[in-house]
Parts: C-alpha cells; structure tokens; sequence
C-alpha cells in the first residue's frame, strides 16, 4: 500500500520534513514508469466502466487520470485501504464530483474494494453511485457532485487537522469550470485567512466545460492569478507530466494553502475525445467504445487488479 | 414520447420570435436543459453565466428589472436549492419577471443518483410568497405551461423532466395557471366543481403533477378493471393550487391520492393536505419518495424501487381501501 | 424573560467545557447569535467564517467528517435558505453530524423586516431527508434542545428567535427528540396518547412550536375562560414529528389548531396536515404568516398585524367552532 | 435635478463622451462645496432616521456618505425623481443594503420623497423599511437586505443596458466585509466576461464588519488585487474626499468593469463612532444622540429640504 510505509511518529514530521523524506525515498518507491502504467490502467478502467454503464463522465476523468494517479500511486497520498477511516489519514476530495470514474478506478487498484466492482457503475443498487456517495463507499472521503462544495470541505478537514495537531494533509481536486462557483472563492479566502499550509489543491485546467471552452462560457482568466490574489501560493504544472506532477505535490508552501494549476487536457488517452467538449457527458458505446478501449488496452493479466 | 425539456426549447425559440424582451440565461448546461436551441437561434439574447447559479438568478433579476423576461435554465437542484436565497430576495420579495425553468426534476434524472435528483424543490419553491409553481406532465402541456409563464408578470417556476415521456395532456386542452385539469373521467373542471359534493361519484381521486400523471391514469386503469371508479386531475399548476377542484374531488371520493415525483413532504402532496385540513378533512394518501435521498439507475427501475409506478400505486390505493375506514 | 440565543450562548460554553469536540462557526454574526460567548470561552474552537455562509456549512461538513462536532450559526434566513444546496449535499447526504442554530427566525427580527425575517426555513429544513428539526419556545426548551442536538449524531436544525420570551417550558421537564410536551392540562404527553379515543376531551388542541407556544398558552386562557375546553402542546420538535401525539390530540378534540412563526406553507402546520390526512383526518387551522414576506416593525406590532397573537388566535378558533362542522 | 441637463441622444455618447462633458460642466455644475454640504446633510438624516427608529445601521451608513453624496449631487447619477423609472436613468444599486439610511436620505433629498418620511423609518407601515424595498419607495432600483446579491443584479441591469444600446451607466455599492460573499465573486467573473464597461462598483472600504476588523474576522486581502486578477479596472480613492471621488466617477473603462476602492472610516462624521465596529448596528439614544447630532448638525432651515 503505498503511503503505508510513510507513517512516523506525529511531531518529527513536518510539511517540509515530509517532502524531504518522499524525496529521499521517490515516495514508498514508486517509480514515474509504475505510476505512468497505473494511469493507462484507470484510464482503461474509466472507460469500460462508463461504456458498461451507458453513460457517466468520461472527459474530465480521462483529463484527471495522471493527476490522481501520481497523488494515490505516486507515495503521495498517505491512506489505507485496510483502514479506511485511519485517523492520521491524508484527505482527498474530489471536488468535481462527475469524475467520480478516476477516483472509483483509483480505489480499486488501491484494494479498497475489488475492482470487478467497477464495473457495477451506475447501476441500481451499486455502491458506486454516479457522483460519489461516501456512506457507499470506503475511501470516498465526502459526497461530492454539486459543483463548487468539496473545497469547503476540505477547509474544514484542513481546520480540524491544525485544530488537532495532526499533520495529514488535505487534498482536493477542482474543474477550471468548477471555479466559477463562488464558494470556491469562499473557501480560497477562507484558506489563505487560517493559514491552512496543510491543504493542497489541483485544478484540472482542462478548458472545457460542458457547453464549450471555459473561455467561451465564463472566462475565469488566469486562475494563478486569482489563486495568488486570494493569498494561495500558486504552481502550474503539466497534468500529464508524473514527473512534474509529484515535484509539485512535494513542495511546501509554509503559511499558505497551496494551488497547483494542472494545465491537462480533456479526454487525454482516448484521441478522438481529447479536446471535445461533447465527451464530458457522453459515453462511447459500440464501434467506438471498441476503438477506445483499444487506446487505453492494458494487459489482460493486469485487468485483474491487484 | 417527448421530453418536456426538448418542448421547452422549441416554445423557447418561438417566443423569442415573438416577443424580443425574453432573454435565456444558463448556467452551463445549456445542451441538457435545451435553452441552447434559443442560444442558437437568437445568439445576442442567450446569456451563458457557467457554473454560478446563484449570480445567475441575480443577473436574471437585474435584467428583469431593466424591463426583460428573462427564462432561467439549470437542473431542478441547482435552479432552487442552490439560489433558494437569491431567489428570494432578488426575485420573490421584489416580484420581479423572471421564468425560472428547471429540468432533470425528481428520480428519473436517473443514474447521476442523488447529488442531482431535485426531490424538494416543488416544496422549496412553494413556500415562497408569490412564486408560481408549475410542474406540467408532457411535452404538451410544457409548451402551455412556459407560454403562460411567459404571459404572467411575476415569478414562476418550471419543473420539468430529463426522459422522455408520453402524452396525457388531452390535444387541444387549455393550460391555465392556478387550475387544475380533469384528465378522467371525461368531465371538464367545471362540471366536477359544480356536481352535487353529496352524491360520492368515485372511490379514488387522484391528484398529480409531472411524470405521476400518467402513473396514476395507468393505476386508475386498472383499479377501474377491478370496478373501482376513478377520477383523475393534473395538477400541473401547484401554486396557486386549485383549492375549489381539489375540495370537489375530496368531496366526491372515497380517498384522494396526490401522487408526485418528489418527496412526500412540503409539495403537492402537502398543498393537497393543507387545503383539504383546513376545509374539507378528507383521508389523502401521499405517493412520493419518503423522505430519502434518489440513487443511481435507470429512470424506469428507481420509479419502481421508490413505489412510484402505476402497479405500486394501485397496489396501495387498494390496500388503504380495502382495510381502513377512508374519509368523512 | 431570557432570550433562546442568550441560552444558547450559555450552553454552548457549557459543552465546550465537556466535550473537546465541540466547535463553532459563526458568519460575522456572532454578536447577535451569541457564539461569541463561546469563541471568548474557547479562541481555538470558534472560527468566524466571515460573510460567507455557504462555504462555513462545507467547512462545518469538513470538521464533522474529521471527527468535530461543529455548530454553525448565523441567522436563520442565511442559515437555510442561503446554503440549502451546501446543507443538502454536504451535511444532510452524507449524515455529518453538524449542528446548524439559527438565531432571528420570523417576524420577531423586527425592525430590520423582510430580508432578515426567516419563513420558511422549517419548511426547507424539514424536507431534507434525514435532518432533524427543533424549535424550542423559549430559553430553557433551548438549553435541553442544543444539549440533545449535541447528543444526536446527525444533523440537526434548530431554529431560535431574537427577543426575549418568557418562559413557558416546564422547569424540570424532559426534552426527547420526535416528542411534544403536553403544556395543558397538566397531564403527561403518555397519558394523551393512552387516553380512550372515543372520549372527546377537547373542543381544540393546539400543537405549537417557538413564540407560538406562549401565544396559544394565553390563547387557550382566553377560550377556557369562555367555557371551552383545550390542550397545547409543544412540538418544538417538529421533524421527526411526533405522530403518536398529534394523532391523540386530533382523536381528542373538535379542533387541531397548528400554530408557528413561519409561512403557513410547509412548517410545522404542514406536518400536522400531513400528518392528519394520512391516518385521521382532521380539521386544521393552521395559524402562522399567511403565504408573505414580513416588514419592519417592533416585534410585538409585527405578531399582531400579522394574527399571530393570543387575542386573534383565540378569535379564529372561536369563529371556526362556532360557523362549522369541525371534524370528523 | 442633477444629471436631467445631461440627457442628449443616445448614438453621440458613449463612455467618454459622458465623461468629457460632465468634466467639462462640473457635472450640472455641482461644486465640491456643495456635495460636501450635502454629505453632511446626509450624515445629519442618518443620525436622526436611526435615533428616532431606534435601530438601524449608523456606522457602514455613515462611511458612505461621501461615495453617495458625490454620485447623487455631483452630477454623475442621472436619475429624474419625477420619473423614477424613466428608462435611460442610470441604476443605482445599494448591495449593502443595511446602509439603507443614507440611500433615503439621498433620495429625499433629491426629491423622490419628502424629507420628513424619513423619521418614519423602521417604523410600522412605513415605506422605509429597514432594508431597501424596491417596491415601496421610489428610487430604490432593487431590494437588498441579504448581502452578496447586488452585484449580480447590476451585472444584469450592465448586460440588458449593452443588450438594448443604452448608454446608462451601472453603478453599485458594497460593502468590504460583504466581498467574503462567493456571489460577489461570480458576478465580478460575469462583468469581466461580458465586458461591462458600463458597470461601476464603489467598494466601502471601511476596515470593519460586524465582528471587527475585516483583517480579523475573514481578510479580504487586497480588494485591488482581487478584482484586478478578476479582470476588472481598479481605482483607490480616499472615499471621504469628494474630489478625489469625482475624479475616480468621471473615468472610464473601456472594455473592462471599473471598481473604485474607497478607503473610508466607518461612523464617519461622528467621533465616537469611528472606528468602532460596535457601532455597525447599534444606534446612539438620549445624551450620546444628542452628542452624534451636534456633530453632524445642519442649519435649521436646510432641514426641511428641497
Ligand atoms: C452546482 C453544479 N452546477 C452544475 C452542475 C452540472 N455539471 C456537471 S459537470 C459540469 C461542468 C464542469 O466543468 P469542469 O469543472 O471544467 O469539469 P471538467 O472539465 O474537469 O469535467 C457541470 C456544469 C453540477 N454538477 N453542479
Ligand atoms: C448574506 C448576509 N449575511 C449576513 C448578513 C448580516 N450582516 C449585515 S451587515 C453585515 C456586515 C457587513 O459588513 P460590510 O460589508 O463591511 O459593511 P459595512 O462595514 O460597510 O457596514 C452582516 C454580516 C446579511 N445582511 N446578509
Ligand atoms: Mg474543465
Ligand atoms: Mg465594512
């Protein structure tokens, strides 16, 4: 399990401390290969979960595929799936709760749940609920689906880390569209105004949202800028980039919430989606779920899961 | 079939043809909930304002008061609960003009599950003071219904569903805000307020709004099957609520039935209780969703799973009929 | 006379004291709410959220999910209407155990009218699945309700006023979530649900929550002294709803008189009617805003203008018994 | 009637048009002397509104008296108190709400109601409610009460003024405390995508909020940074000097919507309040009222108004 191995005692470890020793380690030893793999493999789960299921969000899940991959399988993310509710756990949020395909994909292969589950997506009765449900599911940190409310959330988990003296950290992922909602920015203020160095966030700047380009739409501009003007300190990185991506989720930010802009692209893995709005909402069913799936193929030994 | 939303966008082009103050806004689901068909044909009046419902609905009431009639367009969810606040303030207590239209209303959104199955909203647009609510049952009476919002001056809300659904809206019927319309047995509003309430003309009455119309028309078929005679009424317009048809049909019934797609608290059903309390105490068995949360899965199969299907409905009219004594 | 915020300020320091996890969210009103009294008690535990409220019910979420047992204040129209989705989809779909104490529900705000006077907040609060419901009636009701609020895992809502009240809550008594105090006559809320059906005890029982309680108390003074015969009870809590008694009252009485400070769409009335319809029918008179906003007023003009006082609830029920046929 | 010698056909006016002529005019010849006049006078309504009402908001009213005075009396708002709803009136939007008392107080003195209605404020029946009712009185283009929502209804009235080619102006007032709302946030995002040169914000920077210090209760960070980094025009004026205010009103933005950031003292024109959150909401009775009104007083005869 990675992340397991990372548990030392309470009052050694501070943020900085913690980057150094993931450094040091690359992180429970996870290679960028191991974790590029574990990426095709979500992305190979998302789409035979959608196409099972017949509808589901595959755009923002394949765009948000690298991002949770490196957090979850790159020693990042400190949870255990034999634990769930683990006290000392970090907190991950999926603030856009519609890629919930990527997080239940990243569970799976993390052993909180068998991944043939997967496949149960949407369908009555399943755990997996179309938005995340967390009374449903073990290692689903809160119910998320109604655009703009994770990041409170995680202030919140952040605050009661600080209040307690725990030094988990508190994770949350954000669409470019999701930061619209002005609760976001609630929140943001709210943030940076506590100090919450223990909260992270990623926004998967995929520049779609459902009607078109973010820019078409509602421009929310740069988002650096806002972020840093809201008192975030601000990283922008390749979201398809492992490398980059775990050198950002090392970093410290001593006093301030931390943003990392994730410049991806949506659809990424499944060429004919990549870029097209009309996939975040649409499942490819047929020939084309077939000529997806042939993008995102993994091993037939792999499919098994751990 | 038609989905009432698909109605809602081409009634939404043709009064934009008509009358150049109706402006559409839309927070970002313009494709779902079909106001990009007025997008497209009347580009400059289509606002989208992205995921921001809440600025949404005060945009909508400043433009209102600059004289437009703005149509408000987002998921049930998010076109009330997530600007309850905004609606009130900027749009109920000032009375301004503005259509709010939702789509994706109740269970059958489907397999998004819970997050987006609006299940209170009837309730929540309900209590607030001068807000019309309407919840019409097909793409038929959708087309009417956003026509006499468009010729309200006030606020109105339109709940409206995600599936395709059959007409049971009588062709060539009249919508009008505030009455309710006699679907069976073939007797207009009229006659049935005026019948002598003395003589009990049937044994269940059921009122409906929505997509529990034509469930309780397919259950009124076959409780009549089992000789049991039915009346039924959409109650597409459940605020202002036809008090004076729903007190004939109590009248005249052994049992009345408010069936809804939405929870049994607060909405139809609670504007059915509340009337009949305070004038006519009748026994009225409420079809909804019990006081839960939706789920993910088909349309077809959570209406089963909540009760809320024609079978499930006759099945507890006849049992409320069979074993308890039913009304005044 | 004590005001219900001021007991809540005090019990808050009270739990502070005995249970570590307890903290409090305030949105740059904790002056008036009286968090204040907490957050000078316990610096570490308060956090003022500014004028934010939607993000303080996530937040509020966020701490319950770590383990907190967060209460959230502000008044009671931004306690509910302005974050109905966050409290949906954060607190009440994932059952975190938040508890949400409104201050300055109703007309009783006063002065600063319409925008700041909550009407509807128990009716959007009690159609959320799995969200418990509180009105307390005054100071010591709302001692026993934040206590048992603290001791539920859950969501709670609890609902206060802003002026001083007068206690009418019997000292000593007990206070159970999902179950009324039988205020008059001084018989215990089991007796009346164990008492013989048939017997006809009341000419009007009255089922009341908040300032209401004290209105129907005098109101019931006044009916008594012209001969006839009453019951109050208060329903502070009024979701989960105490079925068994109000069905006893209703079995009991000629009248059922539902009495709150709140729309008459939706409340506390609402429950009683829907209560009634499905099991005995009865007649309601529901007293409470009739279906409008507020305005600026000393608190006292406001309860009068709008019936809510003794003298006119006394005088409604007095003109329903003596004009109709009332119940079954 | 200030702004009515303003009214020239629409095509030749655009933003800079206006604000030529009104720099050229004085704005119908409004001096400063007369606008600071007329602040006081403002001040001297407030005190006396919120001491007979015996409640209300003396502090957040007091610190706006400038920024309203200087827009109403300056020449800049083009309104007509014989026709309220004339349709090429500039809007107004008071999205502080509890300021109520110095909107009425300027609206009498224009002349959208007699000066002696004033006393009944808060009172039962009375037009003057104890937040802006927009339909009980004259010239309150909208209600506000519940913070956060004016902006959005401004960017609304901006959007329909572009949609119809008007050429009024939009004009809204906030407080600081108030740009914790997300909405504030949504909307400043809005106006910058649909370019709402014709929308103008005056932001209240008085450095308090009911709890105390903005600082304290929830920062604001820099108000400049934020709307600048949401994609507006910014300006800081000291909100207490009518000069300065002019100046900061006659500008334009092409493109962009313009946000003024006006430095004021809270309770301003009354020593004892200034600087005191206490006094966001609470109103000065017996000795102190009549202290509070010497301050503030105006020449007897100037009481009765226009
Ligand atoms: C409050 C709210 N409003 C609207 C929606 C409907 N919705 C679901 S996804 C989505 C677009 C999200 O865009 P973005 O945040 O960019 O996500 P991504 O591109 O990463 O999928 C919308 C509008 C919602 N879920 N919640
Ligand atoms: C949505 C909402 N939340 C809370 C309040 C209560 N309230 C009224 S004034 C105020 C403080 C406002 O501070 P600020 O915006 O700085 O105003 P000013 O200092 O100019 O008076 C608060 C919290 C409100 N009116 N609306
Ligand atoms: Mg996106
Ligand atoms: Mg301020």
């Amino acid at each position: 399990m990675p992340g397991k191995d990372r548990t030392t005692s309470t009052d050694e470890r501070g943020a900085i401390n913690m980057s150094k020793l993931q450094r040091e380690t690359g992180g429970s030893g996870a290679g960028v290969e191991h974790i590029e793999e574990m990426a095709r493999r979500l992305r190979y789960h998302i789409i035979r979960m959608v196409g099972k299921a017949g509808s589901g969000h595959p755009g923002g899940s394949l765009s948000s595929s690298d991002i949770v991959a490196a957090l979850y399988f790159g020693g990042v993310l400190r949870v255990d799936p034999r634990n769930p509710l683990w006290s000392e756990r970090d907190r991950f949020v999926l603030s856009k709760g519609h890629a919930a395909p990527v997080l239940y994909a990243a569970l799976a292969e993390m052993g909180f749940f068998p991944v043939d589950v997967l496949l149960t997506l949407r369908k009555m009765g399943s755990p997996l609920q179309g938005h995340p449900d967390c009374r449903k599911v073990a290692g689903v940190e809160v119910s998320t689906g109604s655009l703009g409310q994770g990041l409170s959330i995680a202030v919140g988990m952040a605050l009661a880390g600080k209040l307690d003296k725990k030094d988990y950290k508190v994770w949350a992922l954000l669409g470019d569209g999701e930061c619209q909602e002005g609760q976001v920015w609630e929140a943001a203020m709210a943030a940076a105004h506590y100090k919450l160095d223990n909260l992270r966030i990623i926004i998967d700047h995929n520049h779609l949202q459902i009607d078109g380009p973010v820019d078409r739409v509602m421009s929310v501009g740069s988002l650096g800028d806002k972020f840093r003007a809201f008192g975030w300190e601000v990283l922008s990185v390749d979201g398809h980039d492992i490398r980059e991506l775990l050198e950002a989720y090392r970093r410290s930010s001593e006093g301030k919430p931390l943003a990392i802009v994730a410049e991806t692209v949506k659809g990424k893995g499944v060429k004919f989606m990549e870029g097209v709005a009309a996939w975040h909402g649409k499942v490819p069913q047929g020939e084309e779920l077939d000529r997806a799936l042939a993008e995102v193929t993994i091993r037939e030994t792999e499919e098994r899961g751990q | 079939m038609k989905a009432a939303r698909d109605a809602y966008g081409e009634v939404l082009v043709e009064l934009g043809k008509e009358n150049v103050r109706i402006v559409v806004l839309d927070a970002d689901l313009s494709s779902s909930t079909k106001t990009a068909v007025f997008g497209k044909a009347f580009p400059d009046r289509f606002f989208n304002m992205g995921i921001a419902e809440a600025n949404m609905m005060g945009v909508a009431a400043g433009m209102a008061r600059a004289g437009k009639i703005p149509f408000v367009s987002t998921f049930a969810v998010f076109a009330t609960g997530r600007t309850y606040d905004q609606i009130r303030q900027s749009i109920a207590y000032t009375g301004f003009n503005v259509k709010i239209v939702a789509t994706h209303g109740g269970l059958t959104v489907g397999a998004d599950g819970a997050s987006h199955q609006a299940l209170e909203d009837i309730a929540l647009m309900r209590v607030l003071p001068g807000m019309t609510v309407i919840v019409p049952s097909d793409a038929e009476e959708t087309k009417l219904a956003v026509r006499a919002a468009a010729a309200h001056t006030g606020p109105v809300y339109i709940r409206l569903g995600r599936e395709a659904v059959p007409q049971v809206f009588p062709a060539g019927s009249s919508f009008e805000i505030g009455k309710g319309n006699v679907l069976l047995p073939d007797v207009s509003r009229e006659d049935v307020i005026a019948a002598d309430p003395s003589s009990r003309r049937f044994d269940v009455s059921f009122i409906a709004c929505g997509v529990m119309v034509k469930e309780c028309l397919d259950a009124a078929s076959l409780l009549e099957a089992q000789g049991l005679r039915c009346a039924v009424a959409g109650f597409a317009s459940v605020k202002p609520f036809d008090a004076d048809l729903c007190m004939a049909l109590a009248k005249g019934s052994r049992l009345v039935v408010a069936a809804e797609e939405h929870s049994v608290i607060g909405g139809l059903g609670g504007a059915v209780c509340e009337c009949l309390s305070g004038s006519h105490p009748s026994r009225v068995l409420r079809i909804g969703v019990e006081d839960r949360f939706g789920e993910s899965g088909p349309a077809r199969e959570l209406l089963e799973a909540y009760g809320l299907t024609a079978d499930s409905v006759a099945r507890r009219v006849r049992a409320v009929l069979d074993t308890n004594q039913t009304t005044v």
